[in-house]
């Protein structure tokens, strides 16, 4: 199936848009991937139907942030490949993996520390040359997290940590991407701001765009998600249903430790 | 050994490149001639120059490599006072005589080094020659003093403004400036309010071309003379209409009416294609001296060079050279030119006398 | 001793307000750290919990109010003379010596053990040598028992998130303090190994330190570790009280734990 | 650490032995030149390696030290056993008073304001004629009956056998280590009982102090002190000793010296090309070994390669 | 009072070519914050190809202008891609020493080439004193001094007020953020060095004529514009013109009314003082928090 895909996207034009929006969007096939010398991924397989939420879930260190990595372009695949809408993306560079339609909200935030929170967000849709549009999506962002509001002139290097959290959100929404990727979103957040970002990536999932998540709190993210894999040391061990996974604390404890 | 070989450290790159590559200009000039002249001692002279960037340590190295390395028999060279300082002792100690075209502070011959020579003018020798007529052919009341802050430019000033004062030439400003400085109108200002009859200047080709374009620049009109390689067509081309009527008391220029002169001018001529200035001349007369030397010893023993060069009297083109017992210079020409027109026009020549 | 109810409170913080600018991050906030305890602090995100760790320990100056540790005003001290009383936090951000490998970062955690004159810099004796010795022991019993064991000799910079957040509550407690406070130690820890470094953090206290103040927004670990729990809002205190108190308090509910604590 | 130690006393036996073999004055010139800057690129890897400030004003304690030697030896006559180690005392005070101001600063505006005091200095030596005998500098300073290049050699050995054994022991201690959290961290410094400041002035003073014995033996071997002991020329030397060698490394910076005064020497072959064959290398050493020598040496086994950084340091140090 | 004047347009003046030529450190050590040790020699270039353009190949000043802005860009460009580029993101060191590599190189070659003689740039038009009231300027400093105030603000809008500006900042703050936000850092480091090489040259000519040309020149501008850059705080055109322009007339001043010799030392004063007071520079914020 996957090796029929990426043949196909291998015949077919550069940007064509496979019509059947049901299929997988995302296909990433046996992905190994290594910081110098240290592999940190040992051949990562994994799809992503159009529409879908999908997690990825697992240990400490077992290397979800290093895949999202990978398919943000971030990292250079050693082997394997990564299909986007029947286009291979593996040797693209990040910037040209965003004008494809993926957005990646990374681990630890990384904020422009020096910028304001509106310039922040006004540079998430940097491809995006409409000043209206552009204002347009500011305004949304705003009525997402009322709070950037009110700090739109403070530098995003002096926020709280949770505040960091929610304009690095914010940011990567900014793309309008088809693929929404994102690392721990829930990092710092209150209990009630994960619950209402969530929300947030409900609603824009209901909006058709498809989702990527890792996440650690598991409750959280099976809740959101239909899917689930499971990352264990730079493997995936299983890709399982939400409810089933939900359904079995046992198993869920033998993949995530502690 | 089937050639005999001098040594010439000179600034090939940094600040004062420029005037240490006219040295080597002249000094390879001179070894030229003498080499088609059958050379010294049945052989060819051989020049090894090295890089000593004006700078003591580096100066150091090159003769340590010059002397054990290449086993020079005399040593031309470090163009900077301080350089020159740093090397004699080296020069001492291995018993190598060291001969300076350039290097002015006059207590390097004051140490009771008997291996270094000096075949240069000292500031106080050219004062001595020039003040008067400097007094009085431009008419000089009061005078504005301006020098490059080194040993050179120090010790010029000092001089000339002893020597002027004597003559009861007033003295209304003195200033440094650092070498490498491109604007001078803060100091020019300064010098503007002063309104002298007269402005002092030591400064050499790149310094000076500037600050006397500034002086025209800011509407001065006092009369402008000094010290420094001005005499030479690079100063005239970059000062442009400035340098008309600038006074230069120069210990050397290509305009100089002796035959011997005319000769080396039209060889560097046709050489460089430029006329030599004081720096060419420099290290062409230096070259000449030592292999002079090296000739009259009849061997390269150190101690017959140093006699030799002690009884030196060499005809260089500006003047006959001979040595005093501290090994100071004496009785070549040094000349009073005035630039008129492109052209350094000699309106006096003195012979440098010896001290001691 | 070391009994709950002590007297003399650990740490003392009175009326501390911050402003920076226009905005007030923190406004008349006290409260009060008993020898023993476990407090947990909690509040919705830019409440003024990060800012207040930095002015109980020196980062920032308070606009207004003191802070006493061990009975002694520290309110204008520096954040280094802080620790050497024995006040040691970890930082939100995570803040570790990248370069150095786990051992080394520890390792340097014991600065305040191994401090020595010039003289003994240059010509070590034996005390010098046996506090290196010890320095290094110590050391790796607190890497092993944050569970870094294994990554021991790596460098820093490899390590993942969550193992870093791990590391820097090694090399604070190397420092060996009395108090320790700790921002969001398990944020990108996931569920089941917040659980077990709960555990960890309860064993903590007694041994390795006397007091604990605890910045988190996981919920089970908060409500399970902490003795007493106190909520900033606004940069206001908005409660205080044993967890389960604070957990059904409406207010906290409202404008904290959202509705799906409730 | 017992690898580095070893390397450093094999060196040591090396150094003790050379002279016996090699009877060139002009090698044993080298030799002496390369040993000199040993020291000096020792003491800035100090600065540079251990607080991890980039100090362009290293000049600053070269150029104290050197005139604090020649003014003893011109003016009191004292000979080079008393003028050396005053002249690293000297320069360990200024040491002091510059890093008060300067050590509250970091990254490019502790570049630049270090730069600014050697600049000062060098401005002062130039200028102010009276002492310092302005741009004629100082000449004739006596070498104390060393006549033999050999002895030069020993004493400037010694001097950077001492250097070494300072640096060794301040590396690998307590106090070493905090200067080390420092620069990797200034937060997590403090937030584990270290005073920035303070340990930072420990390896800046320990650091100007070995200038400024450099300095006065300089002033004594080469017999010439001038204000171009404090410029700019002779800090990228040393720069450029300490990154090639390898900063952070204790044999890096001596690798590093002595590579670059025999490539200067060497490169002499090449005449008018000298220099310009000499920043390509440097180029090239950056290009090709960007930790240094030592580091290459040091890096085969950590093997970090082209790993994306979490983020760059300068903006790391965050809550 | 006439002094005065004088001696404050001479330092507006002056200050005015620090600014200017402290503009390329602006970009590349303030905002990129590579230590560019080789701006001096950039600078120089400029001069350098100036005086080739005007002298050898005869085109008039303000062609020459765009010639040599062209080929510096060209230059600027490949030495970010093939030297700067491969040290990135390696701590400031490694940038250190290549620049100083590189700044070597580059005079010695000129050197080399040229030679040591300083050349003379025909100016864009002759030479004159222009007399404002009591005070005395010249023509090509009037030009220059334009010139430059309109590459400031050039420079001053593109990085405020353009995408390719906003990507700049973006990319030096959090490169890795921006290359998630599309921006191809890459090039936006590129044309950034690229630039800033650019106007260090279009400085170094334009000053060349009024001055002139020479191959070792670049070390003392280096210094100069570092302390310029610090003075008004990293990576800010306004700074920059601050810092200049203080520069300018405290030198002025100082040289006017205590010693001329001793000018330099007034610039690293103020730095010292500057930084003592005000650790970032007059016109930086601080964007960290503890
Ligand atoms: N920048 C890096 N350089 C080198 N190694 C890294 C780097 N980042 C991660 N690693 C290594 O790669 C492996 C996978 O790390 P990764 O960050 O993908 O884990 P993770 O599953 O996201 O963990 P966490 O939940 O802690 O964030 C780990 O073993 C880690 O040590
Ligand atoms: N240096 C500063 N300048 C301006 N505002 C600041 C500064 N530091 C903090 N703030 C503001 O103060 C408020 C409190 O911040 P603080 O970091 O203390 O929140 P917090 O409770 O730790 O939140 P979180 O849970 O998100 O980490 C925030 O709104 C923040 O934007
Ligand atoms: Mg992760
Ligand atoms: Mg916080």
């Amino acid at each position: 199936m996957t090796a029929m895909l990426v043949s196909a996207s291998a015949a077919a034009p550069a940007g064509v848009v496979p019509t059947d929006r049901a299929g997988p969007v995302l296909v990433v096939d046996g992905l190994k991937v290594a910081y110098g010398n240290a592999t940190a991924l040992h051949g990562v397989s994994l799809e992503v139907h159009a529409g879908e939420t999908v997690a990825l879930i697992g240990a400490n260190g077992a290397g979800k942030s290093t895949t999202l990595r990978a398919i943000s372009g971030l990292l250079k695949a050693r082997t394997g490949t990564i299909t986007f809408e029947g286009r291979s993306i593996a040797n693209l560079a990040p910037d040209r993996i965003v004008a494809a339609g993926i957005a990646h909200c990374p681990e630890e935030r990384h904020v422009w520390p020096g910028m304001t929170v509106e310039e922040n967000i006004s540079l998430g849709a940097y491809l995006c040359r409409s000043k209206a549009e552009v204002q347009r999506r500011v305004g949304m962002a705003f009525h997402r997290f009322p709070r950037l509001r009110e700090r739109a002139r403070q530098l995003a290097g002096t926020l709280s940590g949770g505040e960091q959290q929610m304009l690095a959100i914010a940011r990567a929404l900014m793309s309008e991407p088809r693929l929404l990727m994102l690392d721990e979103p829930s990092l710092g957040l209150s209990p009630k701001m994960a619950e209402e970002v969530f929300e947030v990536v409900r609603s824009i999932n209901a909006h058709g765009v498809t989702v990527l998540l890792v996440e650690q709190n598991i409750h959280n993210a099976l809740s959101v998600a239909s899917r689930a894999y499971v990352v264990e040391t730079g493997r995936i061990m299983a890709g399982r249903r939400s409810e089933d996974l939900r359904g079995d604390p046992d198993l869920l404890r033998a993949y995530l430790g502690g | 050994q089937e050639t005999v070989r001098i040594g010439l450290i000179q600034p090939l790159t940094g600040s004062v490149a420029y005037n240490g590559q006219s040295v080597v200009e002249g000094a390879r000039l001179a070894i030229e001639e003498v080499n088609a002249a059958g050379g010294v001692l049945g052989k060819k002279i051989e020049l090894i120059i090295e890089d000593g960037q004006c700078k003591p340590a580096n100066s150091v190295n090159a003769v340590e490599k010059l002397v054990q390395k290449d086993k020079v028999v005399g040593l031309v060279g470090a163009f900077c006072s301080s350089a020159t300082a740093a090397i004699m002792p080296v020069a001492q100690k291995y018993k190598i005589p060291l001969v300076t075209g350039v290097s002015s502070k006059a207590d390097l011959t004051e140490q009771g080094n008997p291996y270094f020579f000096r075949a240069a003018e000292t500031d106080g020798l050219m004062a001595k020659a020039f003040a008067k007529i400097l007094a009085k052919d431009l008419k000089l009341g009061s005078v504005a003093y301006i020098g490059v802050n080194d040993d050179w430019g120090r010790g010029g000033i000092e001089e000339f403004s002893r020597d002027l004062s004597a003559l009861g030439v007033k003295t209304v400003l003195t200033e440094y400036f650092d070498h490498g400085t491109t604007d001078f109108f803060t100091l020019l200002t300064k010098l503007r309010a002063a309104k002298p009859d007269g402005v002092f200047v030591a400064a050499e080709t790149q310094d000076g071309s500037i600050l006397v374009k500034q002086i025209r620049e800011l509407g001065i009109t006092a009369k402008v003379f000094g010290v420094g390689s001005w005499a030479t067509a690079d100063f005239i081309k970059l000062a442009g209409d400035a340098a008309e009527g600038i006074h230069a008391a120069v210990p050397y220029a290509s305009t100089y009416e002796a035959p011997r002169n005319q000769a080396f001018v039209k060889k560097y001529e046709a050489k460089y294609g430029i006329k030599p200035g004081k720096y060419g001349a420099a290290g062409y007369n230096a070259l000449n001296i030592v292999a002079a030397a090296i000739a009259g010893a009849g061997s390269t023993d150190a101690e017959a060079i140093r006699a030799a060069l002690q009884k030196t009297r060499y005809e260089a083109p500006n003047g006959v050279y001979q040595f005093t017992g501290k090994g100071q210079a004496y009785g070549f020409d040094a000349v009073l030119v005035r630039l008129e027109k492109g052209e350094p026009k000699v309106i006096a020549s003195a012979p440098v006398e010896a001290t001691d | 001793m070391n009994a709950l109810h002590d007297a003399e409170p650990l740490l003392r913080a009175d009326n501390l307000t911050m402003r920076f600018g226009g905005l007030t991050a923190v406004r008349d906030f006290s409260f009060e750290i008993m020898p023993g305890e476990i407090v947990g602090l909690i509040g919705p995100n830019g409440a003024g919990k990060t800012t207040c760790f930095n002015m109980l320990t020196g980062f920032y100056t308070p606009t207004e109010g003191r802070v006493r540790f061990k009975g002694v005003d520290i309110t204008n001290r520096k954040p280094f003379a802080i620790a050497r009383m024995g006040l040691v936090r970890s930082f939100q951000k995570t803040n570790v010596m990248k370069r150095l490998t786990v051992f080394e970062n520890v390792l340097t955690g014991h600065y305040l053990d191994g401090r020595q004159s010039l003289l003994e810099t240059f010509l070590p004796g034996e005390r010098v040598r046996r506090a290196e010795r010890a320095a290094r022991d110590s050391a790796a019993t607190i890497i092993e028992m944050m569970g870094l064991g294994r990554r021991m000799n790596a460098p820093a910079h490899l390590l993942s998130c969550g193992e870093l957040r791990l590391l820097e509550v090694a090399v604070a407690l190397a420092a060996k303090p009395t108090l320790l406070m700790l921002d969001e130690p398990a944020a990108g820890l996931n569920s089941h190994e917040a659980a077990g470094f709960g555990e960890t953090l309860r064993t903590l206290v007694g041994r390795y330190v006397q007091s604990l103040l605890v910045v988190e927004h996981n919920m089970g670990l908060v409500m399970s570790v902490s003795d007493r729990v106190v909520v900033l809002n606004f940069g206001q205190k908005l409660a205080e009280g044993r967890p389960h108190e604070v957990q059904a308090n409406p207010d906290v509910v409202e404008a904290y734990l959202g509705k799906a604590a409730a | 650490m017992t690898l580095e130690r070893n390397t450093l006393l094999v060196a040591l036996v090396g150094a003790l032995l050379l002279p016996f073999a090699v009877t060139d004055q002009y090698l044993l010139h080298l030799a002496v030149m390369a040993l000199f800057y040993v020291v000096l690129a020792t003491s800035l890897n100090l600065v540079v390696g251990y607080v991890g400030e980039f100090s362009l004003g290293h000049t600053a304690f070269l150029g104290t030290g050197a005139y604090t030697a020649a003014l003893l030896s011109t003016h009191a006559g004292l000979p080079l056993w008393i003028t050396v180690p005053v002249a690293g005392l000297v320069a360990a005070a200024f040491g002091f008073a510059i890093g008060a101001i300067t050590l509250r600063l970091q990254g490019p505006y502790f570049v630049i304001v270090t730069l600014a005091f050697a600049e000062v200095l060098r401005l002062v030596a130039n200028n102010w004629i009276a002492v310092t005998n302005g741009p004629m500098g100082l000449a004739g300073i006596g070498q104390s009956g060393l006549t033999d290049k050999r002895e030069f050699y020993f004493v400037i050995l010694a001097l950077a056998a001492l250097a070494l054994y300072l640096s060794y022991r301040f590396v690998y201690s307590n106090a070493g280590r905090a200067a080390v959290a420092v620069r990797e961290n200034r937060y997590v410094a403090q937030s584990i009982g270290v005073d920035p400041f303070g340990a930072a002035m420990q390896a800046f003073v320990l650091g100007a102090f070995m200038a400024g014995l450099a300095g006065g033996f300089y002033a004594h071997y080469i017999s010439f002190v001038g204000p171009e002991v404090f410029q700019f020329a002779f800090m990228a030397t040393i720069i450029i000793m300490v990154l090639m060698g390898g900063k952070g490394t204790l044999v890096g910076p001596i690798v590093g010296a002595v590579i670059v005064t025999l490539l200067e020497e060497y490169l002499r072959e090449v005449q008018e090309l000298r220099l310009t064959l000499f920043g390509l290398i440097v180029m090239a050493i950056v290009l090709f070994l960007p930790n240094g020598l030592m580091g290459f040496v040091a890096r085969r086994r950590e093997q970090h390669g082209s790993t994306i950084l979490r983020n760059t340091p300068a903006e790391e140090k965050t809550v | 009072m006439d002094l005065f004047l004088q001696y404050l347009a001479n330092g507006l003046v002056i200050g005015a070519f620090y600014a200017l030529s402290a503009l390329g450190l602006t970009l590349i050590f303030g905002l990129m914050r590579v230590v560019n040790f080789a701006h001096g020699e950039f600078y120089m270039l400029g001069g350098v190809l100036g005086w080739f353009v005007t002298a050898h190949l005869g085109l008039n000043f303000f062609l020459g202008l765009a010639l040599v802005a062209a080929t510096m860009a060209t230059l600027g460009w490949l030495v970010d891609r093939f030297l700067i580029e491969r040290v990135r993101g390696q701590g400031e060191e490694p940038g250190i020493l290549l620049t100083i590599g590189l700044s070597i190189f580059l005079v010695n070659a000129t050197l080399l080439v040229v030679g040591p003689a300083p050349m003379k740039v025909a100016g864009a038009f002759a030479e004159g004193p222009v007399f404002i009231g009591p005070i005395i300027v010249t023509k090509l400093r009037l030009l220059a001094v334009a010139v430059g105030a309109a590459a400031i603000l050039a420079a001053h809008l593109l990085i405020r007020r353009t995408r390719l500006g906003r990507a700049m900042r973006a990319t030096f703050q959090d490169p890795m953020a921006a290359s998630l936000a599309g921006i191809r850092t890459k090039h936006v480091y590129a044309a950034t060095f690229a630039l800033g090489c650019t106007l260090a040259a279009l400085s170094g000519m334009l000053l060349a004529s009024v001055y002139s040309a020479q191959a070792s020149i670049g070390g003392l501008v280096s210094l100069k514009s570092f302390v310029v850059v610090i003075l008004g705080g990293m990576g800010s055109f306004a700074g920059a013109v601050a810092g200049g322009l203080l520069l300018g007339i405290a030198e002025a001043m100082w040289g006017g009314y205590v010693a001329t010799g001793m000018v330099d030392v007034i610039g690293f004063v103020l730095v010292i003082l500057i930084l003592l007071f005000r650790p970032q520079g007059i016109f930086s914020a601080r964007a960290e928090r503890a």
